[in-house]
């Protein structure tokens, strides 16, 4: 852990003349550096296609939540009473959180897409509907005992057909969280390996610097520092260009499928914000880890 | 400075060194020769700790080198200028900085050692190439380099292989005058080297012991040049 | 053309003699053949994506194109007099392709979610519902001209609504094409970079191959077959990795979202099959590239 | 085989070399001298390609340098033995592949040089190391290797630059008798070296001219060494 500190501390000052003695690692660098920014760019998407995933199965999972409606179809003068009824029974339904009549002008509302709005329901026998909100009464139950009760009543939970959908939104966020991991193990791996191209490619001014009495810290320092910084500024660069093209991307609504509603809102910003630190860490370790395993077989 | 007591070294295979005993006293001037092949190089690289005697002991600041961890070692080099056979430097710094390496690698300010750095690059002929990158030097101002990077922490003890191969007559004894020089200062002084005329050619100037390696072992070689 | 030719049966030649002179790149290779992975299977999920998307495009296209009606609001007397009043005055507006009355049964499976499947509809003064396909159609002349004529008719092309959609669906398509131009660009850069990496850690075996006599196409042969074989080999494993990970995913069926229907169907597989090989001449170009770079500039 | 015109080089700055006019006759064995620094390695390079002169005309084989391109210089390398100062190899092929280059790179078998190769590696005395890698070998080894390399070809120049700065004198003796065998079989012989007593050697077995770099030019230095 101590030696971990000094290293951080070592990553942040800047030993100019430490840094001088290796040579600039041209192409690994800036393949580090590129690689940071592609990087950076896919997870800034990835964490944006996590939090519109998320949205959706949460909009999903509360519209499954409300969306059963009882039709308690009876004859006009009898409709009031059957629906009293429908409602005493569903108040006793355990795990039921609300029953409710739905008025004219809501049932209006419904059907307003296909019959305009002046359909005129009062006096026709179309039948009384009650919401239904909870979702853990037992609806097979339900079922039979209002088919004892009150055979004009019929259940109809087509809220829960979307209960695929929520699930599938979850396997989708969890597939973007681990698109998230991979992205960033990709890095790491990346990193480690431009890292060890790079000292491998230095054996010479190791084998030097081993010959004036460096020590493999001092070594490893400059390679470390190097790279780090590289993957920062990578990441920086990508992550803001990832944001850039999010801000750009349309944004189709509410109702909109989960991709064509990606971006960030309000605290969603901080987010994205992670990905440079999360890439310096990332790149840090890498680097540590292969100037490790390179300094220590060079022995 | 450096004891060897009973050690062998083998690459793996054969044994190459076997059964050298050895004190090199401080302020001693060594030379070593042996045909080539014979093992001058690894036995330079045992005493400045970079290969392990597969066998025997071997002390270096009264330090047994098996003791010592990779740092431990850095930190003991830091006392023993080494002039290495093929010559290596960090060919993206000039002379001057190459030379000056082994301070920087020690956290020594370079600037106090100025005087001392532009004096031992003028000493070794360096003057009008000091700002050129290592590449583009000649050989012989490669070696020069070489010695000169060895001396600029004054260390205890100089380990120099062939330190004037690709260098002319009067250049290899101006650097032998150096070397003789610091020899008086007290510095133990150990050249690994085939030219005999360059041995002849110190002995007027200081007392010189002349080991020899001859079927694996390590001989005085004595008065019989 | 003809030496593009000559190097593309240099790769695919096994001089093992001509190989065996470049010394393994090690880190830059294993880097090559992780980076072809990692893109290729990151190019597959963005060639799905393309695909839901252009699918989703397409069915909310062909949704727009049929989805206005008209409603006929009269007096049930009065109804199929204006219906077909309707229909006439449709039949003669340029751009509509095509106008149906919508059948009882039809109009009662409209109503089935909200109302049961037995509303009964006949004898009620609900509107008579008429399809109008077609989209080329001038809207407001038609709701102009029906308002003089026939006060009752209302259309409601409310498939309309779905027009952002659509535009957004095509966007999203057009995101998923850059972004698999961006996979391969990166890819591709990535290469350059290795490669030259690989090259520049090598200047020493260079000087020495020139030394004892030998062209330049030969040294870059080796570097060239090596690095792109190493792609071709990188990509078929991250396209087998892509595909195996996208046959996983649940699909929630036709109305799902463009994520949760990713997928490949029939002819759609072949796609994905085009990244090895693209992956392949990418790197092939690229390390040609980097190789004619570094070989010029060490002249 | 070599012949300079009013050749002049610099690497940038000043002129290193100036006003070089010289004719190398096939069969002729040459000795280049000067101090360090003074530009032997850098009229090497100029003989065979490795750098272009800034002014006057150099012949090749009869080809001006100035009219090939890489591949043409590339082609004339292979008539053309090297032996660099700095001996470079493929670190990751054993002695043999290393010595073999020059027959791979031109696409002829190794195998119908077989017996000459082996021949070679035992004169050179490396019979024992020819599977080692290249770093795992002494300075002197690098350096027959190095000289190795250069004649597997048979080419019709062989231009070597202190070919025997690293080797005891019996060695250098073996090289040196090798190159003049050589030289009776009709090749062309330009060796670099500040090694005054080969030089003498050399004489006792050939007639060798005896070039000189000082003030920038190419001076014969005839008998007075
Ligand atoms: N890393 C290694 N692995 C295996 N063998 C080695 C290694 N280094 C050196 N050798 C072998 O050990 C022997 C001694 O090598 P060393 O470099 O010590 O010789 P030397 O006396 O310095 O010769 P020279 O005068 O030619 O420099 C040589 O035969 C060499 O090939
Ligand atoms: N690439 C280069 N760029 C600039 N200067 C160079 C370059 N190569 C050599 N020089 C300089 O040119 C001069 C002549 O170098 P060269 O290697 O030809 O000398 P040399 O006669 O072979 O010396 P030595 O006997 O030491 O090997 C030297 O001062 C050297 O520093
Ligand atoms: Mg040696
Ligand atoms: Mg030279």
């Amino acid at each position: 852990m101590k030696t971990v500190l000094a290293l951080v501390r070592g990553v942040l000052s800047t030993d100019a003349q430490a840094d001088r003695v290796v040579p600039p690692t041209g192409f690994t660098a800036r393949l580090t550096l590129f690689t940071a920014t592609a990087m950076a760019f896919l997870a800034v998407f990835a964490i944006a296609l996590s939090l519109a995933a998320g949205q959706l199965a949460q909009n999903w999972r509360d519209a499954l939540a409300g969306t059963a409606t009882l039709r308690v179809q009876a004859p006009i003068a009898e409709r009031e009473v059957q629906s009293s009824r429908a409602l005493a029974i569903l108040q006793q339904t355990p795990g039921v959180a609300s029953a409710r009549l739905i008025s004219e002008d809501e049932q209006k509302a419904l059907l307003a897409p296909w019959f305009g709005p002046d359909v005129p329901l009062a006096g026709l026998p179309v039948p009384q509907l009650i919401e239904v909100t909870g979702d853990s009464y037992d609806a097979a139950g339900l079922r039979l005992r209002l088919q004892a009760e009150l055979p004009g009543a019929v259940l109809d939970d087509h809220g829960r057909w979307r209960a695929p959908f929520v699930r599938a939104a979850g396997r989708l966020r969890a597939l973007a969280w681990a698109s998230i991991f991979l992205i960033f193990g990709a890095m790491g791996g990346m990193i480690t390996l431009a890292a060890n191209a790079a000292l491998s490619a230095n054996v010479q001014i190791i084998t030097v610097l081993r010959l004036v009495g460096a020590t493999d810290a001092y070594i490893a320092q400059a390679f470390v520092r190097r790279f780090t910084l590289r993957a920062l500024t990578g990441a920086a660069i990508g992550t803001a260009f990832g944001l850039f093209a999010i801000a750009l991307l349309p944004r189709a609504g509410e109702q909109a499928s989960v991709l064509t509603g990606l971006g960030f809102d309000g605290s969603d910003w901080l987010w994205p914000l992670l990905v440079p630190p999360i890439a310096g860490v990332v790149a840090f370790v890498a680097t540590q880890y292969a100037s490790r395993r390179v300094l220590g077989s060079l022995s | 400075m450096i004891e060897l007591d009973e050690v062998a070294y083998s690459y793996g295979g054969d044994a190459l060194l076997t059964a050298m005993s050895l004190s090199l006293a401080p302020g001693s001037f060594h030379f070593l020769t042996g045909p080539s092949g014979s093992g001058k190089t690894t036995f330079l690289k045992l005493c400045y700790g970079a290969l392990v005697p597969t066998e025997g002991q071997l002390r270096l600041f009264d330090t047994d080198i098996r003791d010592l961890n990779r740092d431990g070692i850095a930190h003991l080099r830091r006392r023993v200028g080494v002039v290495h056979q093929d010559c290596q430097f960090l060919d993206h710094l000039p002379v001057t900085e190459n030379i000056a390496l082994p301070l920087t690698v020690s956290g020594q300010s370079v600037a106090e050692h100025g005087g001392n750095l532009g004096e031992l690059i003028s000493w070794v002929g360096l003057g009008a190439r000091a700002q050129a990158l290592p590449p583009e030097l000649s050989g012989g101002e490669r070696q020069r380099v070489a010695l000169a990077r060895a001396l600029i922490q004054s260390p205890d003890i100089v380990l120099a292989d062939e330190p004037t191969g690709n260098v002319d007559w009067e250049m290899s004894q101006r650097l032998l005058r150096l070397l003789v020089e610091l020899n008086r200062m007290g510095k133990t002084i150990l050249i690994a080297t085939h030219d005999l005329s360059l041995i002849r050619a110190a002995k007027a100037h200081v007392q010189a012991r002349v080991l020899r390696i001859s079927d694996q072992r390590l001989k005085l070689a004595g008065a019989d040049l």
